[in-house]
């Protein structure tokens, strides 16, 4: 082997941020030679997914849409696994936020008040969490591995959406089909940009993105999260409760998903419907990783992947491409991040000849 | 007679199980080498439209079967080359590949939508196989059912009785050790995560080949993530795993059949069963602590590199 | 590094500004068309069936259309910004072909009054918002006949996706089609909360069989339930499209959505400028829902019933809910000699007699 | 005397050069072992000797050099080739499997394929010629340590070696037991089996080895023989300078109770931990309490009762002066005036991946005011842990640097340093100096006498006898979860209380003091 990594005494800084850009510019190379191979103008096919889609402000306001469920999300991701909490199942902790704020929108369907907007993200937030302190409690108390617990949880949100929908949530004017009524102005969350549907949610989770990052850099929680997660004997010693800790990370990150149901169905869909995420809670895991569980990169990140999505359907309109390549892409796009990560613990060793044992 | 009941859907469990079989006992390998790979359903996927376009293309059921494996080994050298190559983290490397699979299984099976074959042959074998009932339940199944089978009772003697499979446990283990005494940790690992694809693939294909012998866009549905559940739910044993998946699977089937009998809950209350009886299980599993961290590998998901 | 992300950007830059120029000059040409589909074109199904009705229209237009279309577009926000990005880039016409896309429909056709919608399956319609669906049930009515009479152990099967009216009416038609020929048939429903999903909908299948039907019926997506029937041995009736080569023994006949004939006369309205805004929910009688050619294993007799019912429906003397029509408790629903009308038919929401089980609320 | 059986020697190196990323970790390195020599290779921690024997087992590889295995030039490419060579090695971070058992992990580390139940018979009689008794089917993790040192040396002796290296074996042993190893190494020698032995106790050196090597900073400084040698001669080519020893400064302020302990019981959150029985002892203000033992007889089970880590049963059985203290979280106990210094310095004691200050920060929270409304107050905490590095010496460039960048002396002085500058009533340490340079070990043991002498009662927890005679005033020995009552530290032997450590209640039984003096 004529290269090979070699550990750097120190995490390198400038890495940090030029690793995104390699990571970039190889899934441009990969993705061309792509295109090529099946007989698409490459440049056309990376115009479509990465300059298109924001070409107009209709276009920008759209991928902000995109990206806000998937911010939020992996916001509330990153805290846990900061402290090695996985929580996987913020799929179904948004379903069960939708479920919980359109409720609220739908019971009070006749009143127009302006506390029914707050209600109804409260209640997000309230849903997700109750969905998260399933398996909060369920390793608190008997030590069940919350990956697979908020995982199963996420199809039993899902089934339950779809039992509601078709039965108390339908609408009663809607010949039985499963929607449900569309939510009055007071229940709509209030749009930035004139025409678009561009709305303050988005506001809200930048919002969320900077207390993110006090709670976790400048606050005594973010501390004991990060310890907790490095290394669990030092909190302990540190005397932090390892238990508290559980809680708090599971119903952040359900709340944070809650809340993205709440926007969801209060912003751009405007009503419960039976499918509320397209997977903004798988996608968001990715999201929360790219970003490297630091709230201002998932914040890039989450745009970053909002933007493969935006361009995905850009590709199908402007190119005919199926919609399958823009799986391809995206995974083409996460190897080439998560390969490039490696460069900020070690660098490349050109023309070593020797070799490690493994 | 009750038997009439029972074996049809004894038969019908058997089908539903065995993909769930192939991917579980695959990543229990993967796992106990200190390995987390998440995507299952990305591999099974992949596996599952490279076995479906050699059958139509050969018309041959054990190249399709071989196809069916060497696809989802080729997705899982992808995460190896990620993962131990690359140190990308492994719970993030595994969805993406999960999210890659799907895009790209739809994309090669593009030409293959709507075409069909006749599926895996059957054993036949005269007199034994017209037995009344047990006789297609124990001799009339496809060869992957009886390679299911086995596939749980060698990675269990594997990893129990042979020297490779306590090299395999010795890395997931302690991969310092490992390494300070001369084992390869890479090559170990990367032939486990390779087994995992094989096995994930062998899973899809008979999906595509035997299950329901057709090819879909996203014909696997979320059965990887029932796979890996049920490696913890085994807590890393393969005949656990085994009747897990059988578990799983007449559950399923136990709904489908309440449903048909005209039994008055909402089937999407029926459907959510098999989901909460996992949870339910994995409670009364994990309860015992000291147990599950005998079994669980203690470096699963650690990345490895030498210091020097 | 940074040079070369320079470069490719101000390529990519120059490119983007010469395509959105070549756009500019090649809109007046040929027609613009688009489709949203829910599903991938390769589901053999729902969205597999629009997309030949696409083909269809390409076909039929030659260079003067030019047709565009995106899969797999998730019902919910995802919707409408499809939907607007089609309208956008100078469509002139766009069907969106799911239940789920009416709201997102009407809110964008608010936005591009010029531009013709046509929504799938909903009831909502504006100025530029129609809507159009297919009487399938006349098809399930035809099927229900030919089941009714081929069973033999009285015992239909069906594989059903989600409790809305058009699934629940698919099952009514069965039933009282079937029972009409033989009074003793029942209708077995298993419902697998998924329009889509191989492996369940032919487990599924299986356990219906396990439980005595004989003959599968299916409202969902794919082939599975034809391949687990022919596999099975009993007979079977397909959804959507002709999936006989899924089971050549078992599939009696399908009920095939055709959407080329409305989607290439709506194309046709809008080139001539006669484009109107309504509801069309057609049937037999305009090509849009069709019976695939039935099995050589149908008695001639069966086949004649089955003729003379479809040509019956076309000129009209025949409708699948004609009273008496009783719902499970026996109470009358449709009295005797009356017809449902439209109203009652789109949002029906119970079982007749002769439909085992509970609708699941 | 070294037997002389050949001219031959068994392993020669010839200028074995090996670069870590900013450190040279062997240079130009030159050794000789003769067949059926004891080797000593003496020198402190990250002076090289362990990168060095890692490049003789095929662990690593060098930049440079060659190695002459019996007169040929040989490359070993990996451990597996090197025990096909005859080398065997007992690591010192035992390279064992904890979920394996004994035969598993024996069968591991052996090349040769000896069938299962050939091994078992193998084991038996290996154990028995050297007196290292082991169960086959047992799990590693339910041994102690000593036990599981047995898995190491029985696992190279089943290859018939001909050479065997050994790295700080001794380091958790009763003087007896170590007087028993030393027995079967002689043996060994005598068989003609060259033993390269890696140390940093000048006595054991001086009393087993006939050659050594002293390596400082990766080099080799000098090759001596250790019968010439004194260990302070030894000790001074070790490190390159003078060492000190602690300065008592006789007591006298007045003693009174600061920490009781009374009938405290605790059952082993862990399945294979030692559960606490009846511990009754009392620390005074301004004086030393050193409890020995072996590893694994309930020492890290003690700590965490005391830091509260884990909780007593009775809030009584544990008391800070009158406060009754057993049901307090670490913190709590932090208020009341304790702090505490673990075992496992990075990971427990420091997070290894954060920066000093926010080590600092770690447990200087709560005493030091750090917080306002939850919120951490960074100028601060920098300022003292700039204050921690200025008072105790630690060589950092940066209190950006995360931890796990210093070296063990460093970080186990900031660490000291950190629960030291709290001003504490009460401190409790456990193995202070484990793998810890000379002079850093003498500073920490020179700050415990300080602390005391100002009227702080201190605890050490070790198994380093040296280091408990030199700064302990009474010394207590804990074996199986119980406590020996304590003696005064001169009126005890080396020997008595290695016998204690192995278990022989000499205080209990009266004629059993009588039967060993």
């Amino acid at each position: 082997m004529l290269v090979s990594l070699e550990l750097r005494p120190k995490a390198s800084k400038a890495m940090v941020y030029q690793s995104p850009l390699i990571a970039v510019f190889m899934t441009l190379i990969t993705s061309m030679v792509m295109f090529w191979l099946m007989d698409t103008d490459p440049f056309l096919a990376i115009n479509a997914y990465f300059i298109e889609p924001v070409s107009t402000l209709d276009g920008v306001a759209e991928l902000l849409v995109k990206a806000t469920p998937l911010i939020l999300i992996a916001l509330g991701l990153s805290v846990g696994f900061q402290a090695n909490i996985w929580n996987i199942g913020a799929e179904g902790q948004l379903t069960l936020g939708a479920i919980f704020s359109g409720g609220i929108a739908l019971a009070y369907f006749d009143v127009d008040t302006p506390f029914l907007l707050p209600a109804m993200l409260v209640f997000g937030v309230l849903g997700g969490m109750f969905w998260a302190a399933i398996p909060a409690i369920l390793k608190v108390r008997y030590n069940t591995n919350e990956i697979l617990t908020s995982l199963m949880l996420t199809y039993v949100g899902l089934l339950l959406l779809s039992y509601l929908i078709h039965g108390p949530l339908r609408d009663p004017d809607g010949f039985n089909f499963p929607e449900s009524r569309l939510f009055h102005d007071s229940a709509l969350l209030p749009i930035i940009i004139e025409g678009s549907r561009l709305h303050i949610g988005f506001l809200l989770t930048l919002f969320i993105a900077v207390l993110t990052w006090m709670l976790l850099i400048k606050h005594i929680i973010g501390f004991q999260i990060r310890v907790i997660g490095m290394a669990p004997a030092a909190a302990r010693f540190a005397g932090f409760k390892q238990k508290k800790l559980i809680w708090i990370t599971l119903l952040f990150s359900g709340g944070a998903a809650g809340l993205a149901g709440a926007f969801e169905v209060s912003g751009p869909i405007g009503q419960i419907v039976p499918v509320i995420s397209p997977g903004y809670g798988f996608t968001a895991i990715i999201v929360a990783f790219l970003g490297r569980l630091h709230p201002l990169g998932v914040v890039l990140a989450g745009i970053l992947m909002a933007l493969t999505y935006l361009g995905g359907d850009a590709a199908q309109i402007t190119m005919n491409l199926p919609n399958a390549v823009t799986g391809v892409f995206q995974g083409m796009l996460l190897f080439f991040l998560l390969a490039s990560d490696v460069l900020i613990r070690y660098r490349f060793k050109i023309g070593s000849i020797k070799k490690e044992t493994t | 007679m009750i038997i009439d009941l029972i074996v049809p859907a004894l038969l019908t469990i058997i089908t539903a199980s065995t993909p769930l079989v192939f991917a579980a006992v695959g990543e229990i390998v993967v796992e106990k080498s200190g390995v987390l790979n998440l995507g299952v359903e990305g591999m099974m996927v992949v596996g599952a439209v490279g076995g479906f376009a050699i059958a139509i293309i050969t018309d041959d059921p054990v190249l399709a079967i071989l196809a069916g494996a060497l696809s989802g080994m080729l997705m899982a050298l992808i995460f190896g080359l990620l993962t131990l190559y690359f140190y990308s983290n492994q719970v993030a490397t595994g969805l993406a590949l999960t999210l890659f699979g799907i895009g790209f299984s739809a994309l090669l099976g593009h030409k293959f939508v709507g075409i069909t074959f006749e599926g895996l042959p059957k054993l036949y074998i005269s007199g034994l196989s017209d037995i009344p009932g047990i006789g297609q339940l124990i001799f009339g199944q496809d060869v992957l059912v009886y390679f299911s089978i086995l596939s749980a009772i060698a990675v269990t003697w594997f990893l129990g009785r042979t020297r490779w499979g306590m090299i395999v446990r010795a890395v997931g283990e302690n991969h310092d050790s490992a390494h300070s005494i001369g084992f390869s940790v890479t090559s170990v690992r990367l032939s486990c995560i390779l087994f995992g694809g094989a096995m994930a693939g062998l899973g899809g294909a008979y999906l595509s080949l035997a299950y329901t012998p057709l090819w879909v866009e996203n014909m696997t549905a979320g059965r990887g993530w029932i796979a890996l559940a049920l490696v913890v739910f085994a807590s890393w044993r393969p005949w656990r795993a085994f009747f897990g998946a059988y578990l799983f699977g007449g559950i399923t089937i136990i709904q489908l059949y309440a449903q048909g009998l005209g039994v008055d809950v909402p089937s999407q209350i029926l459907s959510m069963l098999p989901y909460l009886a996992t949870i339910i299980v994995l409670i009364v599993i994990s309860r015992d602590d000291s147990r599950l961290r005998l079994n669980a590998p203690a470096c699963l998901g650690r990345n490895f590199h030498t210091s020097g | 590094m940074s040079e070369f992300r320079k470069l490719t950007l101000l390529t990519l830059a120059m490119l983007a500004s010469f395509l959105v120029g070549m756009f500019g000059v090649a809109h007046a040409d040929p027609l613009k068309v688009g489709f949203v589909y829910v599903g991938p074109i390769g589901d053999h199904g729902w969205s597999y069936e629009h997309n030949q009705g696409r083909l269809s229209v390409e076909k039929e237009f030659g260079d003067k259309v030019k047709t565009t279309y995106v899969e797999s577009v998730p019902e919910g926000a995802d919707a409408q910004r499809v939907i607007n990005q089609l309208a956008a880039k100078g469509h002139d016409l766009i069907f969106t072909t799911s239940f789920g896309y009416m709201n997102p429909t009407i809110q964008v056709a608010k936005k591009h009054p010029k531009v013709h919608f046509e929504h799938a399956t909903g009831y909502k319609r504006s100025k530029n918002v129609a809507t159009y669906s297919g009487r399938f049930y006349e098809g399930r009515h035809v099927a229900g006949l030919i089941a009714g009479k081929m069973t033999k152990t009285n015992i239909i099967g069906y594989v059903a996706s989600f409790p809305i009216p058009e699934v629940i009416r698919g099952i009514n038609a069965v039933a009282i089609a079937a029972r009409s020929v033989n009074p003793d048939v029942k209708v077995k429903v298993v419902w697998v909360s998924s329009w889509f999903d191989p492996g369940k909908e032919s487990t599924a299948a299986n356990t219906l069989i396990d439980q005595g039907a004989d003959i599968i019926m299916q409202h969902t997506d794919s082939p599975a339930p034809v391949q687990t029937a022919q596999k099975r041995g009993v007979w079977a009736l397909g959804q959507a499209s002709n999936m006989s080569s899924f089971g050549p023994k078992a599939h009696l006949t399908a009920i095939i959505d055709n959407w080329s004939p409305y989607y290439i006369a709506r194309t046709k309205a809008v080139m001539d400028g006669t484009w109107k805004s309504g509801d069309t929910w057609g049937g037999f009688k305009s090509g849009m829902v069709e019976m695939a050619p039935y099995n050589s294993a149908i008695p001639a007799d069966v086949v004649n019933l089955a003729e003379t019912a479809r040509k019956g429906i076309i000129s009209g003397s025949v409708h699948a809910f004609t009273g008496p029509i009783k719902d499970q408790s026996g109470k009358i629903v449709i009295a005797d000699g009356k017809v449902a009308d439209d109203g009652m038919l789109a949002g029906m929401n119970f079982y007749v007699e002769g439909v085992e089980g509970k609708i699941p609320q | 005397m070294l037997p002389i059986m050949s001219k031959t020697p068994m392993l020669q190196l010839f200028g074995v050069t090996k670069r870590y990323p900013g450190v040279i970790a062997n240079n130009n390195v030159d050794l000789k072992i003769m067949p059926g020599e004891i080797h000593a290779l003496l020198g402190e921690n990250g002076a090289g000797k362990s990168t060095l024997v890692k490049y003789i087992y095929g662990v690593q590889k060098a930049d440079s050099g060659t190695l002459e295995w019996c007169g040929k030039q040989t490359k070993i490419n990996n451990p597996k080739m090197a025990r096909k060579l005859g080398i065997g090695m007992v690591f010192q971070h035992f390279s064992l499997f904890d979920a394996l058992t004994v035969k598993e992990n024996i069968s591991l580390g052996i090349s040769s394929k000896i069938a299962n139940s050939d091994l078992d018979k193998e084991i038996i009689n290996i154990s028995k010629k050297y007196g290292l008794p082991l169960d086959p089917d047992r799990y590693v993790h339910t041994l102690s340590v000593g036990e599981r040192q047995r898995i190491e040396v029985v696992r190279c002796l089943l290859q018939d070696p001909s050479m065997l290296i050994m790295d700080e074996p001794t380091s958790v042993l009763t003087p007896q037991e170590v007087e028993l190893l030393f027995r079967t190494l002689r043996q060994l020698s005598a068989d003609g089996v060259s033993i390269l032995y890696i140390s940093h106790k000048l006595q054991e050196i001086k009393d087993l080895c006939h050659t050594a090597t002293i390596m400082r900073m990766g080099e080799v400084v000098a090759t001596c023989n250790p019968d010439h040698e004194t260990p302070y001669s030894m000790a001074e080519m070790m490190m390159g300078k003078n060492i000190s020893t602690p300065n008592r400064v006789e007591d006298s302020i007045n003693k009174s109770p600061a920490l009781i302990i009374s009938d405290l019981s605790i059952q082993s959150e862990k399945s294979y931990g030692t559960d606490l029985k009846n511990i009754n002892f009392t620390v005074n203000t301004g004086e030393v309490l050193g409890i020995a033992g072996i590893a694994g007889n309930g020492q890290k089970e003690l700590m965490a009762a005391l830091s509260g880590e884990v909780l007593a049963e009775r809030p009584d059985s544990i008391k800070i002066a009158n406060e009754p203290v057993g049901l307090f979280y670490p913190n709590q106990r932090r208020h009341a005036g304790m702090v505490f210094v673990p075992e496992e310095r990075l990971g427990h004691a420091a997070v290894p991946m954060m920066s000093l200050w926010e080590n600092a920060f770690l447990s200087g929270a709560t005493k030091m005011n750090f917080k306002k409304n939850g919120f951490i107050r960074v100028a601060d905490v920098k300022d003292y842990t700039h204050d921690i590095i200025k008072k105790f010496g630690v060589k950092t460039p940066n209190i950006q640097n995360i931890a796990s960048s210093l070296s063990g002396g460093n970080l186990q002085k900031f660490i000291f340093g950190r629960e030291i500058l709290q001003n504490p009533r009460i401190i409790v340490a456990i193995q202070p100096t484990w793998g810890v340079d000379a002079g850093s070990a003498a500073a920490i043991r020179q700050s415990l006498i300080d602390l005391a002498s100002k009227g702080c009662a201190v605890l050490v927890i070790s198994q380093d006898l040296e280091e408990l005679f030199e700064i302990s005033d009474r010394l207590s020995v804990i074996y199986d979860g119980k406590l020996s009552p304590s003696i005064n530290t001169k009126s005890i032997s080396l020997k008595q209380l290695g016998l204690m450590m192995g278990g022989v209640s000499v205080f209990s039984e009266k004629g059993a003091i009588e039967n060993v003096s």
